[in-house]
């Protein structure tokens, strides 16, 4: 070797290790977090769904399917069940849809004041929702509540039973509640998708005849395709996460009328103490989990 | 035993064979270069070098040691990316120092190697800035520098000139020339653009579908093409080929019939020709600059295209019904280059000349069966 | 304040570096940790630290860390704390159907030796007072005191409108009738029955005025055969009561709506003439600034069989984990809450019914709480309510049948076939 | 023409006044309540507070809003670094490999970003409490970090895959070990993807509820979200104190939010990847 500047000495000690342990290093601390707190208490529900005891009771006794059959029999497990998917489609609805119009508005719809606007209606997502529904809790109070007041201002009459008391309307409260506090994050997570739509698109478009709303069916929402699909399993998951708000709002009342499946598990668990079932009820969630789950790879690799 | 010996290299990925077993030794201080097109297995035998890729099978030694299960940072290797690949988030003089770093070098030592290389490529004065301060240009002296620092055996290049602008790459060749003479490092380059080729090697190694076509200084290469294929791939424009048979054939001459012409071309053979019988299809090969009006056998033509370049002059010619195995081309046309500037205009008729002298013939295989008579420059 | 704010934050930063060595080192062997009732009142707090530092004297050594929950939290929580790893060493629990599954479970320590040492609580309470946390004569808690529930009234309302106190359950409606004539936006009697319980005590004591107790026994302890578990009729003529006060105007609009704070303050706001409110109630209005109410018992219905004389009664007490690591220590703690001098402080602190009444004479209480403290010891029975004395899946359909009557989604023959099927089903597993 | 343009803008304003005003409204109405007596929160509820009393504030914060904070920063700053880093690893190797067991691995924990805590709850607490773990901050940032793992190593993995090969090839050159490519070249170059990934996770373990509720019972020891809760409860009717309670919980955080919105708005950019 005649380099000018000599050669490099290879340090004989140095040896690297090899690729599978490196990567085992890096991979199993978050692995194995994820397997000990997650995977391994959801077999444990499964397993724990087969039998029935209870929070405080020191024995447990073998039930088989037991649970399942008085699941299927349960009518407060299957409006559980539903208000899950009023809260999954209401939001993908109200969230996906409003945060939709509301992004397209910002990205070309007004110039002035658009940081603004994003700011404020951002400002609920970072406020826990526990928060978001003790606030509402007192607005939407029957007796001196804001919304009453509101209401009343307009000449409507609130319904009798209150906003949270009446079985009727109470769920989509609780959606309208959810709403107003992630309506904010689809709307930012829409404008980051359209901003990335490049301005030659539009003009191509333009040139083309499509403007306005045609151009935003053509164009636009053709281009954000991917960002809707994480907007609308991002909104999926929420929906069959949802528990704060529930638990918060109503507690699952008026005589369950808004348990959701969350909720009906802790409820079942943690108040009257019937863990086996409450595990039966999880096990349900955790099939929709897996569902949900399968369904975001597939789609993550068709995007 | 050579300086760096490359034997029976495989590399396959899954059931397709990137590289098949190749060999080829190379000297110290030689700078090879490596070329092909897309997909021929260049990089991947050059990242292979690198320790970047796990060869599926054969051996690399290196100075007498086997590097072929080495990581890349013990082999003694530095390698030039096409994109740089600067850490961004570096000075530059962090950069071209990370690798001695790494090393366990002392700071001091590690300062010298950095300052020296700087000098060497006169960056000196970007050492403080970050990567994205400076031009493609410097962007580039900076990655060479990096590699410089390191002292390394063998200087692996991968299509390192192919993202600067064509002044500058001409530039940049120029300075690899001067800075493989002042190192007298081993280099091994890999390039897609045959003027690099060229230029820069002391041999060429030629490379298509995993295996070695042809190994040979330029000159070499240029005038005894193993095959068809490094014919065609070096040379600029393109070799022109067509389609002839051979008509009769002996030991000295052989007569070779063009469709649409009515004369036989008539063709000198020496020690040197491949087999040939009467009857055998062949492929005629004649370079651009070898086209004359003087030679005696002659093609009909109309001129498509004109390319004047000042110093010289290009232009396209419609020779139908003699059409040139160009697979790209729409009106395959016979390229001419004429070392000066001529009068001539579009739709002007003209003939071109063919010298036997200068005729290359292949097989049906590919294989060169008569090279030109070389003639050396007086 | 922020000066005050930034302080107390690094005070709290040293604090949590201390919790965290803490809980890694183990707890500390001298240390008693007590759960109560965070809306209990203020008073609470304070007679605990005092009786606290007390103790201390006497005890050297020992440090109290003191825990509260909101009412509804707490009943969650304790059963989580208690089956998991970190306990309480000494709880509240209220006297009922919670406190005897804890004891049954092993989770509640048997205090009956503790009890009878020398100092022991058993010393400073009558036997009835015992019973309330004991399984046959063992003790699984000490009864500190009982609360009861009373209608409150703005005595100026009353008097403004030539009111007056109830005697049927009839007359009752027939008051909130009248006060709606008054002025048809006043609710006579808010209810605030969001959390479910308000309604549930009221209907505890409907159900015992109309089939008394004898009626209602072997269904609230699931001893009654399966196919005639709570069939008695009495059931659907106590919610029929429920439903004929609501049309008779006593409750706000929406009752499963509100808040049964919103319900207090509706009445300590003078917006609402009456409500009926625990014992504990008085000391929160007359925190609030509102003295001027009278008090009544909930009035007897017409031909029903319960004793109109008996009162709404809910002992509470404290009950010690089974896995405390110092029993003994604990046992004198508590038994040191019921002595004469602090369950006198106790009682007027808090304006509570003592469980040790030996120097209840010396307590200098308000009105009110003299005309409590009368009518409880005057009272010729006790109810105990339903949300803690059924078991628990049975107390939660009560608790929900409310809710669904006060919305009238369902019919009380309706609520009580559910209740049925829950209370057959809780026979079943038992 | 030019009239119908101005008509659509205005309708376009219009449309975007109406929603904020309808998400500002609570909070805007949330500090107010804090500044007002509590005979004012139900005779005028809605009308400005008649003086700035601090009063409520002052309630408030002797529940021990401090401690709550105090335990919400620890608890939040120690999962979201823990949950960085290990997600951070975890999904360069994921999004290096090429072996199915990596690839099972990566489902793995894409799934188990749809599982709902309160699906596995039960088994959890159990877990949790029979390791003597309830109660304990180091508990709770634990089981936090496992469900905050998922979403974080699904957007570094996206973020890693666009990341320039030639970059770690360089470094293997220059003689790293796969974990000093991702401590020194990696980490250094992911600061957006950090950024983004933090932010997410730091409004996640800031509000996350239901496992605070049930593992760390003890006051001292509560999370805001749980500690709002229990304001809730023991203040009774006392709305101002509640709101006053609230306003300290969030007011911070929006102030927070307000400064780095820009880095909050392009933190989210990288999830439609």
């Amino acid at each position: 070797m005649n380099s000018p500047f000599g050669t490099q000495k290879q340090a004989g000690g140095r040896r690297t290790m090899s690729s599978g342990a490196s990567n085992a290093i890096l991979l199993l601390p978050a692995l194995s977090l994820c397997m000990i707190f997650i995977f391994v208490p959801a077999m444990l529900a499964i397993s724990g769904s087969l039998y029935s005891y209870g929070l405080t009771s020191p024995t447990r006794d073998f039930v088989g399917l037991g649970n399942y059959i008085k699941l299927v029999q349960d009518s407060i497990f299957w409006v559980s069940l539903k208000n899950n998917l009023i809260i999954v489609f209401g939001s993908i609805v109200l969230q996906i849809g409003i945060g939709c119009v509301l992004a397209a508005i910002l990205d070309r719809g007004i110039t002035f004041g658009s940081t603004f606007f994003r700011t404020i209606i951002f400002m609920p997502v970072i406020v826990s929702a526990v928060a978001v529904a003790v606030v509402w809790l007192i607005i939407l109070d029957p007796n001196i509540g804001m919304l009453n007041k509101i209401v009343q201002s307009v000449g409507l009459t609130p319904p009798s039973l209150g906003w949270l008391g009446d079985p009727k309307i109470s769920i989509w409260i609780v959606l309208g509640v959810a709403a107003w506090q992630q309506t904010g994050f689809m709307m930012v997570l829409i404008l980051a998708g359209l901003q990335g739509v490049p301005q030659e698109r539009y003009e191509a478009a333009a040139l083309d005849g499509a403007r306005g709303l045609r151009a935003f069916w053509y164009i636009t929402l053709p281009s954000i395709r991917n960002i809707l699909i994480v907007a609308v399993l991002i909104t999926t998951i929420g929906g069959f996460k949802v528990f704060d708000f529930v638990f918060v709002l109503t507690k699952g009342g008026p005589a369950n009328a808004t348990q959701v499946l969350g909720t009906y598990t802790y409820l079942q668990a943690f108040t009257l103490g019937n863990l086996g079932y409450a595990n039966a009820i999880a096990v349900v969630l955790l099939l929709i989990a897996v569902l949900i789950g399968w369904l975001q790879l597939k789609v993550s690799r068709q995007a | 035993m050579s300086f760096l010996e490359i034997t029976n290299i495989v590399k396959d990925y899954g059931a397709f064979r990137a590289i098949n077993d190749v060999s080829f030794s190379v000297e110290e201080g030689e700078f090879i270069v490596m070329v092909g097109p897309s997909g021929c297995g260049k990089s991947t035998l050059l990242r292979s070098l690198a320790g970047l890729e796990d060869i599926t099978s054969g051996s690399l030694i290196l100075g007498g040691r086997d590097i072929t299960r080495d990581e890349p940072a013990d082999r003694g290797v530095a390698m030039v990316f096409q994109n740089y690949a600067l850490y961004p988030h570096m000075t530059v003089a962090q950069n071209m120092g990370f690798g001695l770093k790494m090393a366990g070098q002392s700071k001091a030592d590690v300062k010298v190697a950095v300052e020296r290389a700087a000098k060497t490529l006169r960056i000196t004065d970007h050492l403080h800035k970050r990567p994205k301060m400076l031009s493609g240009g410097q962007r580039q002296r900076v990655a060479i520098g990096r590699a410089i620092t390191r002292s390394p055996d063998v200087f692996l290049f991968d299509e390192p000139l192919s993202n600067l602008d064509a002044s500058l790459r001409a530039q940049m060749r120029v300075e690899l020339g001067h800075l493989h003479a002042e190192l007298g490092a081993t280099m091994i380059y890999v390039t897609h653009d045959q003027v690099e080729a060229m230029t820069m090697a002391s041999r060429i190694i030629v490379l298509n579908g995993g295996d070695i076509e042809q190994i040979g200084t330029p000159l070499e290469l240029y005038n005894k093409p193993a095959n068809r294929f490094v014919a065609e791939f070096l040379g600029s424009p393109r070799i022109n080929l067509f389609d002839g048979k051979i008509a009769a054939i002996n030991a000295q001459t052989a007569s070779i019939k063009i469709d649409g012409i009515a004369d036989h071309l008539e063709i000198s053979l020496s020690s040197d020709s491949g087999p040939m019988a009467s009857g055998d299809k062949v492929t005629v090969g004649i370079r651009p600059e070898s086209i004359n009006d003087t030679a005696p056998w002659k093609i009909p033509a109309k001129i498509s295209v004109i390319e004047s370049l000042g110093r010289e002059t290009l232009f396209y010619v419609n020779a139908d019904p003699v059409k040139t195995l160009d697979p790209d081309a729409k009106d395959p046309l016979f390229a001419v280059h004429k070392s000066n500037q001529i009068t001539a205009q579009i739709g002007d008729d003209i003939s071109l000349g063919i010298p036997q002298e200068g005729v290359f013939l292949f097989n049906e295989a590919g294989e060169t069966v008569r090279y030109p008579i070389t003639q050396t420059a007086p | 304040m922020s000066y005050l704010m930034k302080n107390r934050s690094r005070i709290a930063a040293a604090g949590l570096a201390l919790g965290v060595l803490g809980a890694a080192g183990g707890a500390n062997a001298q240390e008693i940790k007590m759960w109560n009732l965070a809306d209990a009142g203020g008073g609470e707090a304070e007679f605990l630290l005092d009786a606290a530092a007390e103790f201390s004297e006497t005890h050297p050594g020992v440090t109290f860390v003191f825990e509260t929950f909101p009412n509804e939290a707490y009943k969650t929580q304790i059963q989580i704390a208690l089956a998991g790893s970190s306990p309480p060493d000494v709880f509240f629990n209220w006297s009922g159907e919670d406190a005897m599954r804890l004891a049954r479970d092993g989770l509640a320590l048997d205090l009956t030796e503790y009890a009878n040492a020398e100092g022991g609580f058993a010393h400073e309470m009558s036997d009835g007072w015992l019973s309330s946390f004991a399984i046959d004569g063992r003790y699984y808690g000490m009864p500190t005191h009982a609360v009861s529930k009373y209608f409150y009234y703005s005595t100026a309302f009353f008097e403004e409108h030539g009111l007056s106190e109830p005697t049927t359950i009839a007359e009752l409606g027939g008051l909130c009738t009248s006060i709606r004539e008054i002025d048809s936006s006043i609710v006579p009697w808010p209810l605030g029955n969001n959390d479910r319980w308000k309604l549930n005590h009221l209907i505890t004591m409907l159900n015992h005025r109309v089939l008394g107790d004898a009626g209602t026994a072997a269904d609230y302890n699931l001893s009654a055969p399966a196919d005639e578990l709570f069939t008695n009729p009495g059931y659907v003529t106590a919610w029929q009561a429920v439903l004929d006060l609501q049309s008779a105007g006593c409750f706000e609009g929406a009752p499963n709506a509100t808040a049964h704070e919103s319900a207090n303050a509706m009445f300590s706001a003078e917006a609402s003439p009456m409500i009926y409110c625990g014992s504990w109630c008085a000391a929160q209005f007359h925190g609030e600034g509102f003295t001027e109410f009278g008090l009544f018992r909930l009035p007897a219905f017409e031909g029903g069989a319960g004793d109109p004389g008996a009162g709404f009664l809910v002992p509470t007490g404290y009950q010690v984990s089974a896995k405390t690591e110092h029993p003994e220590l604990v046992a004198q703690w508590i038994s040191s809450l019921v002595s004469d001098e602090n369950a006198a402080k106790f009682a007027s602190t808090m304006e509570a019914i003592p469980s040790n009444a030996t120097l209840i004479d010396t307590v200098d209480g308000t009105e009110h709480y003299k005309w409590i403290a009368e009518d409880m010891a005057s009272a010729t029975g006790s109810v105990n309510v339903l949300d803690v004395l059924l078991e628990n899946n049975v107390s939660n359909a009560y608790l929900d049948a409310g809710v669904e009557i006060l919305n009238g989604t369902k019919t009380p023959e309706e609520v009580m076939a559910d209740i049925r099927a829950v209370a057959i089903a809780a026979q079943d597993a038992m | 023409m030019m009239s119908k343009f101005r008509i659509t803008k205005i309708a376009l304003y219009g449309i975007m006044i109406l929603w904020s005003t309808f998400v500002l409204m609570p909070l805007v109405w949330m500090v107010l309540a804090s500044f007002k007596t509590r005979r004012e929160m139900f005779t005028a509820p809605y009308d400005l507070p008649s003086a700035l009393t601090l009063d409520s504030f002052e309630r408030a914060w002797g529940v021990g809003l401090g401690w709550f904070i105090a335990n919400s920063a620890l608890i939040t700053v120690s999962s979201v670094g823990l949950i960085i880093l290990v997600s951070g690893t975890a999904a360069y190797v994921l999004a290096r490999a090429k072996s199915v067991w990596l690839r099972m691995a990566y489902i793995a924990i894409v799934v188990g970003f749809a599982v709902p805590v309160a699906a596995v709850i039960v088994p959890l607490y159990q877990m949790v409490s029979a390791a003597g773990f309830v109660n304990s901050y180091v508990g709770l940032i634990i089981v936090t970090s496992a469900y905050g793992i998922p979403f974080t190593v699904i957007l570094f993995f996206a973020f890693f895959l666009d990341f320039p090969k030639e970059l770690e090839e360089a470094a293997r050159l220059d003689g790293c070990s796969k974990q000093q490519i991702f401590f020194r070249i990696i980490i250094p170059l992911s600061g957006p993807a950090v950024a983004s990934a933090a932010i997410f996770q730091a409004v996640f373990v800031w509000n996350e509820f239901l496992l605070a509720l049930l593992l760390l019972n003890s006051p001292g020891r509560k999370t805001i979200p749980v500690g709002i809760l229990q304001l809730q409860g023991e203040f009774t009717s006392d709305w101002p104190a509640i709101m006053a309670g609230l306003s300290l919980a969030t007011v911070p955080l929006l102030l927070v939010f307000i400064v780095l919105q820009k880095y909050f708005v392009r933190s989210l950019a990288g999830l439609g990847k």
